[in-house]
């Protein structure tokens, strides 16, 4: 289920030398990846959390960042309401819509097999896109913050510092829903419901109530992430929707149910991208990247667990 | 014995489905079939835009003494889609022409369709040279407005040589192109390659003025990318006079925000993206940012055709035209409707004839005409418009005579 | 002549040694029983022996021929069937159709053979509800149905894991009588059981496993009285 | 016997199609046709336990294999469209071996990561393949001509259909499922898991590849954002969902009726229709989430008490 103490430090070794080889090598490609690849960790985190609590691989779940992306984007065009302060209001708006959409529906189907869930949820997503569009139209919209452009110069190296954020929060959210599953009640029958759901409605653990829980937080945690994004990305009906996908390959490369593995892939994987983009005239191939990893190690995983 | 009527059931469905759309056909009016990606703004606005000209066309009393009907297919932007309703418009519909068109990719899905029909096409979009190509030289039927992937590359040559000349100060000398790596931004890359080998024997429309270019490709961030601060470390580097980007709506604020992080602040900072996102000119970071388009909203205060179709579009949808698909749109129909009052007839020989000859004064400031181009015989605007904003406005800075605004040079932060 | 041998197996499982350096064999018509401790290694062995887990050491010989290396499949192929213990039916098929499968690709029916072949077995098995689906049938259908798929190879050696475990007295003896006739058909059985009735009822010889070692072997009235396998038992068993 | 005659009829209808509709009508059961060889070759993986996302990396890999050999070599059309097969079944052979280790959502977000490598190789081996603007073909194959296009897609879909049949009819239809029940009961009994799996992920990868090759073929172009486009993945998935997963009819069903209602609410209402088909795709799953194929059929089974048991037992192969 998840890394043993023992392989967790080992890849932790790894990654460390990865950084350090990478950050002599090229320090811009270095900070880019580790930007970069901590928000896909972030948007990441919430879908593992639904795919290991709840079983249900959320074809919609890009949709629901954008949903929140064009709420906080409304936020700040009507109320003038800053994008970070606008967190706020939207978490909570996304975790009433996301306990909504699960009693309308995820709810019906946690129990079929995945393939309900994943036509379950792409319908969801079509129809959310497709709102979206009769509402804002295709046109890509943004925001302007001036602190969002911010740089600073250490000893001639010249970083972009906004997007630090992304790590901080990523490291938060991690650290926050670690702190949750293992030291609150809530969370311990989650965790118990992630490992056994039916023997955790044996021992009195309203499943079903852990379910709704868990959609919506995945849901609302999505606020954050559009809330930090927004200041630097443009919006448009389908700015979420590639992030299922790259968040889908994080989960599977860190291992169902593997939250610290999410955030170690994710900078991986989001470094090795830096890496690539850097390197002149073979940027096209960034891509390969990141789907030639997670090819590799899923493989390697499965020869590994063979044995 | 049920579980047949299910499938008796669902075969007359099928069959009524399939009857119900290839019986009727009126005569009466003339029939103009469009097809376009109802679901994009940019479709959207193209077909709101022909109907403002259809209706105008009517309350004039319509053509050749006809009213005049417009038939709009979704493309939904699938090649299936679109080169289906090519079919649905030709057969069921019947009409007497086709108009319409953006994506190349469903355009060259569309061509085989088209040219089945032979039907009079007077088409706005899709620039690729694939499309051309796949048209073919012999396709005297097939009218394109939109300039081509190179004639545009090779306006900007020319735009860029009048003002090099008009400003001292302007020095276009080298030139980084960014592009998105889809069909898109290849294409512009590659007919920047052209260019500038033709520039190194001295030749062609950067003959005189470009010194050295180089490209380098990035995820746009309408697909998912988003990522541009290597490329952008590579063009300050590389330290242009011009820097361009082609790209889609979606990356024109996080490129700047990107350019200015990294420090990037190269002499002109042009974009070339199909559209730019909404309000793009109230964003402070777009201020002295160049762009390439066919048309300003500020081209209504020196065209009146421009003023009166920024005016009736207004009227007509309650929203203002926020592509220059727009007026393109409402160009597609207008000139056709020209050509057709011209040719008195709507006889193919001669109302292909016609087309050929008439020239129209369109809302995009420049007057269309025939003319052929590298495979096709048709083909209608060749240049582009260099286009700058300036204090929350759009303003046409070449070509000099529908011009709103001097260029302001050079670009900072 | 042994049919099947067993020389020094191991497995690991991570640190832990399921089994460790054992080594047994089978004759032709023989009813081997193997009991011992939970945690003995019993279905270990079982899995090793139809190739379901690889051996880390060791070599196993089916007839004087090496099948170590084999596939799970190869040896059902050969001739080597067993039976789970908890039973894992195939849940979209019928009890006949389940039954098929072991014919159609254990011994190489045809399509049409498969169906006549399982029909016989049905009848020796006295299952009598073939076209139900598997999710309609009782705890006694199910085991036969396991046995039946496993019959349907036509395998020389059989292995049969638990399979009386949940059966009531009657039905357990009626499987007894199932077995006992297998036996005549020159089949080499091996019968793990926790119940040392049937085991004391069915077989002509056991092994005893104790943390994956054989501790004692011999028939069962003799084993039984071994102070090492009560020891290994002690609290353990009835 | 009477299962036959519906057959037949629905062939005769099938072929008789030209006669009496328009080039439009064709053409949309032409792409209707298209979709439901993908979804039924999805359908046919699926049947192993093996939930696919590879459908439009095979489908992009052959309607490239097939143009390029015909825009390179000059080769025939109609055999380049073989060509497009057995490409996508040979890259689906050597990938196989590797892939095929691989299990439930493993196996899923690695067949679709591989779509994505192909894509990627594709765009950036300009100088062979045409890069990001894709390649041409210099004509349409039959020139065009809908009716002639419409045989050859009818032809590719019944092909596909008699290749599912086959599947249900013979030991591959018990090897598939007993390996999709429980692989490990199957190895015991025989059945060499590996060969099958790589059997049916050639087989439905080549049928993906053909009808990425008739749909190039057809429209004369391909691009890497067109032909490997999550449009055919996506749609097979929830046409074979929609009509009912596990048979021949469902995909069936599901193509047909998705493919009309998508088409047919465009023309009644040019905006938002995608609105109204993602709304019957989840009334689908919410209320009828065994597909519509089964959902009836098995609604009839049990009100037709006469010999119901002997037909649910055919109706879940």
């Amino acid at each position: 289920m998840s890394f043993s103490l023992n392989k967790s430090y080992k890849v932790l070794l790894l990654l460390v030398i990865f950084i350090v080889i990478i950050g002599f090598w090229n320090p811009n490609a270095l900070l880019d990846g580790l930007q970069r690849g901590s928000l896909y960790s972030l948007i990441a985190l919430p879908l593992a959390l639904v795919l290991g609590i709840l079983g249900v691989l959320n074809l919609a779940h890009g949709e629901f960042l954008t949903v929140g992306l064009y709420f906080i984007f409304m936020l700040n065009n009507r109320f003038n309401l800053d994008p970070l302060v606008a967190i706020i209001p939207t978490v909570i708006f996304l975790l009433i819509l996301g306990a909504i959409i699960y009693w309308l529906t995820i709810k019906r189907v946690v129990k079929e097999g995945h393939l309900s869930q994943l036509l379950l949820t792409f319908g969801i997503s079509l129809i959310l896109i497709e709102t979206i569009n009769i509402f804002w139209t295709s046109m890509a919209r943004n925001t302007y913050t001036s602190y969002s452009y911010a740089s600073m110069e250490v000893g001639g190296f010249r970083f972009g510092t906004y997007e630090l954020l992304y790590i901080l929060i990523a490291v938060l959210v991690l650290v926050g829903l670690q702190l949750f599953l293992k030291k609150t009640r809530l969370g311990q029958a989650t965790f118990a419901v992630g490992q056994n759901p039916k023997g955790a409605k044996i021992v009195g653990i309203n499943v079903n109530y852990v379910y709704l829980f868990v959609f919506s937080v995945a849901v609302a945690i999505l606020g954050i992430v559009a809330g930090a994004m927004l200041p630097r990305t443009a919006i448009f009906p389908e700015v979420g929707s590639p992030f299922t996908l790259k968040s889908f390959a994080l989960a599977a490369m860190a291992g169902m149910g593997n939250l610290n593995g999410i955030l170690f892939a994710g900078v991986t994987l989001g470094i090795g991208e830096a890496v690539i983009n850097s390197i002149p005239n073979y940027g096209g191939w960034s891509d390969i990247v990141f789907f030639g990893v997670l090819i590799i190690v899923i493989i390697s995983r499965s020869y590994r667990g063979a044995r | 014995m049920k579980r047949n009527s299910i499938l008796i059931f669902s075969l007359v469905v099928i069959l009524a489905f399939a009857f119900s759309l290839s019986s009727y056909a009126q005569d009466d009016p003339i029939k103009i079939g469009a097809v376009n990606p109802l679901g994009d703004i940019t479709g959207d606005q193209s077909t709101k835009a022909m109907e403002l000209a259809v209706k105008e066309i009517n309350d004039n009393g319509g053509l050749l003494g006809r009213p005049v009907e417009l038939i709009v297919v979704d493309s939904e932007f699938k090649p299936e889609k679109g080169a289906a309703a090519i079919d649905k418009l030709a057969t069921v519909d019947e009409v007497d022409f086709f108009v319409g068109g953006m994506s190349s990719g469903v355009h060259q899905a569309q061509i085989p369709s088209l040219k089945k029909y032979k039907k009079i096409t007077i088409w706005a979009g899709a620039a690729s040279y694939l499309a051309e190509e796949a048209i073919g030289p012999d396709a005297d039927w097939y009218f394109h407005l939109h300039p081509w992937d190179y004639q545009q590359g090779e306006s900007y040559g020319i735009g860029w040589s009048d003002i090099a000349e008009a400003r001292e100060e302007v020095e276009i000398g080298k030139v980084f192109l960014a592009y998105e790596e889809g069909g898109f931004g290849t294409a512009s890359f590659e007919s920047y390659e052209v260019l500038a080998d033709q520039a190194d024997e001295g030749e062609g429309p950067y003959a005189d003025i470009l010194s050295d270019f180089e490209g380098g490709s990035f995820k746009s961030a309408a697909l998912g990318g988003g990522e541009y601060r290597a490329l952008l470390r590579r063009a300050k580097e590389f330290d242009p006079d011009l820097f361009i980007w082609a790209g889609y709506a979606a990356d024109a604020i996080p490129l700047l925000a990107q350019s200015r992080e990294v420090g990037f602040e190269p002499p002109l900072y042009v974009g070339a993206p199909p559209g730019w996102p909404a309000d793009f000119e109230a964003n402070p970071l777009s201020d002295k940012v160049v762009l390439y388009g066919m048309w300003a909203p500020a081209l209504k205060e020196v065209s009146e055709v421009a003023e009166h179709f920024w005016d009736g579009y207004i009227k007509m949808h309650q929203e203002r035209p926020a592509t220059y698909f727009a007026p393109l749109g409402y160009t597609n129909i207008m000139y056709l409707a020209k050509a057709i009052e011209n040719a008195g007839t709507l006889e193919k020989e001669a109302l292909i004839e016609s087309l050929e000859n008439t020239e129209y004064d369109s809302p995009l400031g420049t007057t269309l005409k025939i003319a052929p181009s590298n495979v096709i015989k048709h083909q209608g605007f060749t240049r582009q418009k260099i286009l700058q904003y300036q204090d929350g406005q759009q303003h046409v800075i070449w070509p000099f005579e529908v011009s709103t605004a001097e260029l302001e040079y050079p670009f900072s932060w | 002549m042994p049919i099947l041998q067993a020389n020094n197996i191991l497995r690991k499982f991570g640190g832990l040694v399921a089994v460790n350096d054992l080594s047994f064999s089978m004759e032709k018509g023989e009813i081997l029983g193997i009991i011992g401790p939970n945690g003995a290694g019993k279905t270990t062995v079982i899995n090793l022996m139809a190739g379901t887990l690889g051996v880390n050491k060791g070599t196993i010989e089916f007839k004087d021929e090496d099948i170590t290396k084999n596939a799970a499949y190869i040896r059902n192929r050969k001739g080597i069937a067993r039976t789970f213990q908890i039973v894992r039916p195939l849940e979209n098929f019928t009890a006949i159709e389940n039954i098929m499968v072991g014919a159609l690709f254990g011994k190489g029916d045809k399509l049409n053979e498969a169906r006549s072949s399982a029909q016989n077995i049905c009848n020796l098995l006295n299952i009598k509800n073939v076209n139900k689906h598997v999710d309609e049938l009782t705890v006694l259908e199910l085991k036969k149905v396991e046995l039946g798929r496993a019959l349907a190879a036509d395998p020389e050696v059989l292995f049969l894991d638990e399979i009386m475990a949940g059966l009531t007295s009657d039905e357990t003896w009626e499987l007894i009588d199932i077995v006992k006739s297998l036996q005549k058909k020159d089949i080499a059985i091996s019968v793990v059981e926790h119940i040392m009735k049937v085991v004391k009822e069915l077989t002509d010889r056991v092994i005893v496993l104790n943390k994956g070692q054989i501790i004692a072997q011999g028939p069962y009235e003799e084993v039984s009285e071994n102070k090492e396998v009560i020891a290994a038992y002690l609290g353990e068993e009835e | 016997m009477r299962k036959n005659l519906i057959i037949l009829l629905l062939l005769i209808i099938a072929l008789t199609l030209p006669l009496y509709t328009g080039v439009y009508i064709l053409h949309i059961f032409s792409s209707i046709l298209i979709f439901l060889a993908l979804s039924l070759s999805w359908d046919m993986m699926l049947r192993t336990g093996q939930l696919s996302f590879g459908t439009a990396g095979f489908f992009g890999l052959g309607a490239y294999a097939s143009v390029l050999i015909v825009v390179k070599m000059g080769f025939n059309p109609i055999l380049s469209l073989l060509i497009g097969a057995i490409f996508s079944g040979l890259i689906a052979f050597i990938l196989g071996f590797i892939v095929l280790r691989l299990r439930e959502i493993y196996f899923a977000i690695t067949t679709l990561a591989l779509t994505h490598v192909f894509s990627v190789i594709i765009r950036n081996f300009s100088d062979f393949t045409g890069g990001a603007s894709g390649t041409i073909l210099a004509n349409a194959i039959f020139e065009g001509d809908p009716v002639k296009i419409y045989y050859l897609i009818l032809i590719v879909a019944v092909l596909v259909i008699i290749i599912s049949e086959v599947f249900k009819r013979s030991r591959i239809h018990y090897a598939i499922n007993a390996i999709r029940n429980d692989e490990i009961t199957a190895k015991s009994s025989g059945i060499n898991v590996f060969k099958y799996l790589l059997f049916v992920f050639v087989v439905t990868s080549a049928i993906q590849g053909l009808v990425g090759a008739v749909y190039a073929h057809q429209y004369a172009f391909v691009n890497p954002e067109s032909t490997f486009s999550l449009n055919f993945l996506l749609l097979p998935i929830a046409m074979a969902l929609v009509g009912g997963i596990y048979s021949t009819n469902g995909p069936i069903i599901g193509a047909l009726l998705l493919g009309l209602i998508s088409e047919y609410l465009k023309l009644i209402m040019p905006y938002g229709h995608l609105i109204v088909y993602g709304l019957i795709i989840v009334f689908v799953v919410l209320f009828l989430p065994r597909g519509i194929y089964s959902t009836i059929h098995n609604k009839l089974l049990k009100s037709n008490i006469i010999g119901g048991d002997k037909n649910a037992n055919t109706a879940s192969k």
